[in-house]
């Protein structure tokens, strides 16, 4: 009774979100997105180790809750997805506008599925689906300057879910069946696992906007409404997180020279998150600095597990801690900046502004902070700056292609040359293949 | 139950549907409606005994074959059944409220009805087929129903397409019957199975392979032959630009295939790689093409193009899983294609035009077209769960398995391009804006069934194993090119 | 030779150097059949007498590839949907008929009829049948067309309709009792093929005819329900 | 070899004369006609290479697929010109549209 009442739940937990999303279907109920959290809710409450298998769902795929990670990461959504609820409905003094929660309820859906995924094909569906309605969540909910954070994650996720396609591809081809332990194993067992290694690296990385890819969270969090950059923290980039911790072969192969060079980035994240956060300190950025802080602090401790398995295998839980955190942490500066903005009218911190008189080593910090800054968000716009221009040379020559494929697109259209061109192709085809048989 | 003439019944009742139609052009609606049900029920009832009983033979006349015409009901027919069943539902359902109203008069209507069941017996009656010569009868009707339907449109549009259409059609077919009068006089035969036995390598079967391929390449619009299709299918009225995309291309598909692996089973590995490439071309050459157009059925039409490039990866990889993520790639097409055409249909009726920088004005106050459009976005795009992700998964493993990875790349590449335009076109969805918009009430019906058709293009992925036991029986890719 | 056409000479010499290619490979590829035809001329007629005619054409026409025929009916029917939905074709002035044309179509038409029933019967044992048959009926139908006869508006409603689809109906509805009845599709008992034979022929030539001489009309009857 | 050769050859001819047209001639009349003389081709093919067994009585079969072809490529022949009068009443010609429509 016990376990039909738990797979009940597992099943129940990201498709009642997935149901109420539909307009139709949550029209009479008083809160939908609360109610559509109930199922997750119990969940928690339910004893640890249940996974249910669902062989006849998309190539075979199962749902399931560890003890450890997945049981804290999904009390972490609950409360942080439950507050953000609130707010969606509390903000302006009345509900949100169908879309918007349409949206949302599709977000929660993908969250909650990555979570309690138990191979890689349901994990990828799922944050795919959490990944697509996130996007659609910044740009329903926010500004202009929100839909340019959105556009620029839209690209960033396109490209990530290729390289994860392409990487489920590889461990579809290595292992006998796509569950994360079965992956791992046959990974540490695989001779090349490099460029499965790389794929996952480079997807999730792309996803969790890990510097310097984080171009996107700063606008996200400035001009997002509170309910979306409540979340910010949890979804894309916990999730994406927690998808390296569940898809890289952690504790069981040794890579120095790829963990250093992660440990390098994740230094580096941390300190430019520190010292940018120190030079343009306000509070509605240091929700963004935060997370690019814990997000260079995972990297790190995830560098330290690739270049040695055995650090990994004792601090390895250190690392959904951190996920957990940052959840937490971005939450709750969010909302205490939400809370202070409300309250006093609380607009930001005066920027610290260089002064020559202070001591030198203050200036010389002040100047070193002022170069990391530059360094990690400047170089980007102003390498754009220096692509676009060669973008804006390159569209001639691209013109003159568009012309051509109009030119040959208009060709192909005439009636005499068409038909001359199918006569050719059932004449090729006959020589092709008689070819072979003289 | 199990010895109710089910393959028959398939066949003959659409055709009297269509009878009843014309006879009674008042009630064509209601009569059209319930032929389409009927049709769904005996449809399951004919998978229903092949999945009990296996593959099925039946001997019209009792004569058999090489004298008689032979129907034969294994997985790969069964399949291509189910489709045309559901896509034909939904579109039926749709029609009902497209045809209806102010600017579709009762007129149109009532030619509509008769022509599309007579579509409907002759693409069941082209997946029944044992016999080439009678595959070439239900080809001519299958091509001349499509042409008909096209022209219904009206307009200079239209009627151009459909003409360009029809002589294009007729040409393929004579190609088609001059091979089949080859092979006819090769072996004395017309029956596939027959002539799977009795076949072997001679000028003329070349000749015969060299006009039948052509012929069906022609019909089935791959690049470079593409040139009819994007007049045809964007000009047509919505519920018939869904079904030429969705079904119609695919039947001279289907008979390509048959013919591939029984007939033509020696046809060489290079003979595979150049079908391959020209499919390679039209995954990048339609995909660019979309990506250009202007107007939103264009667009889609063109995506058309694209999509039945990947049918064509399959040949070179010959191996069991390239068939079946082919097949799967033409399910998941049929059922996200016809929800596209049905909400460019929908964003047509509602603002009068589709072009597509001005959509946002149509679209914002159809959220359930919108949403449909972008979950059919995702079927075509590959992305799980959908049922273009099943098939691109099922094509790239079996690009990888044999060895011949840069297939894998025109998939991953070709995913990429439609995601541009998908977005191209779901981008406006969330642009606001002010100006007031002349618009009329779309019927729910509409709404309602394109979003259907795009939730089961989903759901195809949700259910992939269900549906790839099915093409098993029979096994048909088991003779000669399993590898 | 005009500019255009100049301009287009290298394509039509690709053109015919294509075809050339085509004629020669089609006429190699005839030439290699083997010269004993390897066809169905036995088994046809082995089962001639099962098939309750004696004209091997009709035996396979309406008989051994019966299912062709049926759908084939289709087609023809299907063309005239086609014709109908297009509607709006213009109307063509008609000059009243010369008295040569008057007095030949009232001389020809009865013979014609005659002639259709004469086919239709010869099919049965000599080249001849339905299309045969419907054919010369169209060609009667086309005479009383020319000479400004029209079909009145009484019976160009359902009458017409059914006229138009009776081939078919029949067709199908012989098939369907035959199923009923415990057999296949179109498997005619042996003592009755050449009654059910004649039957199908005589609804097809019929509409045949008439559906030839509607599409010769163009466009639909205007009347009727 | 049987005289029934030649007249198939003469079918080949006719249908890649009939292709020639097809493709050459612009005006939708010619196009429609172009294509009877290909199927006529056809037939022609199908016919006389039932008779090649010399000394023996054709086969029926060709025969019969020939009257089903006939009967196909009237009711094909009638559509298309209907729908030519169609488009000569849209565009005012009879031809088809070269350009890409917009």
């Amino acid at each position: 009774m016990n376990t039909v009442l738990s797979a009940l739940l597992l099943i129940l937990a990201p498709l009642l979100p997935l149901l109420l999303a539909f307009p139709a279907l949550r029209s009479r109920l008083p809160r939908p997105c609360h109610i559509a959290l109930l199922p997750a809710l119990i969940l928690l409450t339910v004893p640890p180790g249940v996974s249910i298998d669902l062989p006849w769902l998309l190539l075979g795929t199962g749902l399931g809750i560890d003890d450890g990670a997945g049981r804290l990461l999904l009390a972490m959504s609950v409360l942080i997805w439950a507050l953000a609820a609130s707010l969606l409905h509390t903000a302006k003094g009345q509900p949100a506008d169908d879309r918007l929660t349409t949206c949302f309820l599709l977000t929660l859906a993908g969250n909650l599925g990555a979570i309690l995924a138990t191979d890689l094909v349901g994990f990828f569906t799922f944050s795919v689906l959490m990944g697509y309605g996130f996007y659609a969540l910044l740009v329903a909910g926010g500004d202009e300057g929100a839909r340019r954070a959105a556009r620029v994650y839209l690209v960033f996720l396109i490209l990530a879910d290729l390289a994860l396609f392409e990487a489920l591809l590889i461990a579809a081809a290595t292992a006998k069946d796509l569950g994360f332990e079965s992956v791992r194993q046959a990974m540490a067992q695989s001779a090349s696992p490099g460029l499965y290694l790389s794929m996952v690296l480079a997807g999730f990385a792309l996803k969790a906007g890990v510097w310097p890819l984080h171009v996107w969270l700063l606008p996200a969090f400035r001009s997002s409404r509170p309910a979306v950059a409540l979340l910010l923290g949890a979804v894309p980039v916990a999730i994406a997180l927690l998808g390296l911790v569940r898809w890289l072969p952690l504790g069981e192969v040794s890579l120095p020279a790829l963990g250093l060079v992660i440990q390098a980035m994740g230094v580096a994240a941390m300190l430019y998150a520190i010292l940018a956060g120190a030079k343009r300190a306000s509070l509605t950025r240091l929700p963004a600095y935060a997370a690019i802080f814990i997000t260079g602090l995972f990297t790190t401790v995830l560098g330290m597990g690739l270049s040695d398995p055995e650090v990994w295998n004792r601090q390895g839980n250190l690392a959904c801690f951190l996920i957990v955190s940052l959840g937490f942490g971005v939450a709750i500066l969010v909302a205490a900046n939400g809370w202070l903005q409300a309250r006093c009218q609380y607009s930001a911190l005066p920027e610290k502004q260089a002064d020559d008189s202070s001591p030198w080593f203050e200036r010389w910090s002040v100047a070193v902070t002022r170069w990391a800054a530059q360094m990690g968000t400047d170089t980007l716009p102003r390498l754009r700056a220096a692509w676009l221009a060669n973008v804006d040379r390159c569209l001639r020559r691209i013109r003159i292609w568009q012309r051509t494929l109009d030119g040959s697109e208009r060709f192909l259209q005439r009636w005499a040359y068409a038909v001359t061109l199918f006569l050719l192709l059932g004449i090729v085809v006959v020589f092709v293949g008689a070819l072979s048989w003289i | 139950m199990s010895d109710i003439h089910w393959p028959v019944i398939v066949i003959l009742l659409p055709l009297a549907g269509g009878v009843a139609c014309f006879l009674w052009p008042r009630r064509s609606v209601l009569l059209g409606l319930l032929t389409a049900l009927g049709v769904v029920a005996c449809v399951a009832g004919l998978g229903w005994q092949v999945v009990e009983q296996g593959a099925q033979r039946y001997a019209v006349g009792g004569w058999g074959a090489p004298l008689g015409i032979d129907l034969y009901a294994d997985g790969l027919s069964l399949l291509m059944l189910t489709v045309t069943a559901v896509v034909g539902l939904g579109i039926s359902v749709y029609s009902s409220g497209y045809f209806e109203r102010a600017r579709y008069g009762q007129d149109r209507a009532r030619h509509f009805w008769p022509v599309w069941m007579f579509l409907w017996t002759a693409l069941n009656a082209l997946f029944l087929s044992a016999d080439i010569f009678n595959l070439y009868v239900t080809l001519e009707l299958l091509g001349l129903a499509a042409v008909v339907l096209v022209a219904l449109a009206g307009g200079a549009d239209a009627v151009s397409g459909a003409m360009r259409y029809l002589l294009v059609s007729l040409l393929g077919s004579l190609f088609y019957l001059l091979g089949v009068a080859l092979l006819y006089h090769s072996f004395g035969s017309v029956d596939i199975a027959i002539l799977a036995e009795r076949v072997e390598p001679s000028p003329a079967v070349w000749a015969a392979m060299g006009l039948m391929i052509a012929g069906l390449l022609l019909k089935t619009a791959l690049f470079p032959l593409h040139f009819w299709l994007p007049s045809a299918h964007a000009s047509a009225p919505a519920p018939v630009s869904a079904l030429l995309s969705a079904l119609v291309v695919k039947a001279s598909f289907y008979i390509l295939l048959r013919l591939w692996l029984e007939i033509f089973p020696f046809a060489n590995a290079a003979l595979a790689q150049l079908l391959g490439l020209l499919g390679a071309a039209a995954v990048f050459w339609g995909g660019f093409q979309a990506l250009r157009q202007t107007r939103l059925k264009m667009l889609i039409a063109y995506s058309t193009v694209a999509q039945l490039g990947y049918l064509f990866l399959a040949f070179p990889l010959a191996s069991i899983t390239g068939w079946t993520g082919a097949l799967y790639m033409l399910l998941s097409h049929a059922a996200a294609k016809t929800a596209m055409f049905m909400a460019a249909g929908n964003t047509l009726y509602f603002g009068g035009h589709d072009r597509i920088a001005d959509l946002d004005r149509a679209v914002q106050r159809m959220p359930l077209t919108m949403t449909a459009f972008a979950l059919a976005g995702i079927s075509i795009m590959g992305l799980p769960p959908s049922g273009g992700f099943i098939a691109k998964w099922l094509l790239l493993e079996a690009a990888i398995r044999s060895g011949q990875w840069w297939w894998g790349g025109v998939l991953i590449l070709g995913g990429l391009l439609s995601a541009a335009w998908v977005f191209k076109v779901v981008g406006y969805a969330f642009t606001r804006s002010e100006a007031p918009h002349e618009a009329r009430a779309v019927p729910a019906t509409m709404e309602w069934t394109a979003l259907l058709m795009a939730v089961l293009a989903i759901l195809l992925g949700l259910f992939a194993p269900w549906l790839l036991a099915l093409l098993e029986i029979g096994s048909p890719f088991n003779r000669e090119n399993a590898g | 030779m005009t500019e255009r056409g100049k301009k287009q000479l290298p394509f039509r010499l690709l053109l015919v150097a294509l075809l050339f290619v085509l004629t020669a490979g089609l006429g190699y590829a005839v030439l290699t059949l083997p010269s004993q035809a390897p066809g169905l001329s036995n088994p046809v007629v082995a089962n001639l007498e099962a098939s309750g005619v004696s004209n091997p054409v009709t035996a396979v026409l309406l008989n051994f590839r019966a299912y062709d025929t049926l759908l084939e009916l289709g087609v023809l029917l299907l063309a005239l949907f086609g014709v109908w939905s297009l509607a709006a074709v213009p109307e063509c002035r008609e000059s009243p008929p010369g008295p040569v044309l008057d007095g030949l179509s009232r001389l020809l038409v009865p013979w014609l009829i005659l002639v259709a029933g004469y086919l239709l019967w010869a099919g049965a044992h000599a080249p001849g049948g339905a299309f045969q048959a419907g054919s010369v009926l169209a060609a009667a139908g086309v005479l009383l067309l020319l000479t400004g006869w029209r079909l009145d508006t009484r019976f160009s409603g359902l009458p017409l309709r059914m006229s138009l689809v009776a081939g078919l109906g029949v067709f199908v509805v012989v098939a369907v009792v035959l199923i009923l009845m415990g057999g296949r599709l179109l498997e005619y008992p042996p003592s009755f093929a050449g009654a059910l034979i004649l039957l199908i022929e005589a609804a097809a030539t019929l509409s045949i005819g008439m559906t030839l001489a509607a599409l010769f009309l163009g466009a639909r009857p205007e009347a009727g329900p | 070899m049987s005289p029934a050769f030649l007249y198939a050859l003469v079918g080949v001819g006719l249908f890649t004369l009939g292709l020639y047209a097809l493709i050459v001639h612009a005006h939708l009349l010619r196009k429609i006609l172009a294509i009877n003389v290909m199927a006529s081709g056809v037939f022609l093919v199908l016919v006389a290479l039932a008779a090649r067994t010399q000394g023996a009585a054709p086969d029926p079969v060709p025969h019969a697929m020939v009257i089903t072809g006939i009967v196909v490529a009237v009711s094909a022949t009638a559509l298309a010109l209907a729908l030519m009068l169609r488009v000569r009443a849209e565009t005012g010609r009879a031809e088809l549209a070269e350009e890409p429509l917009e």
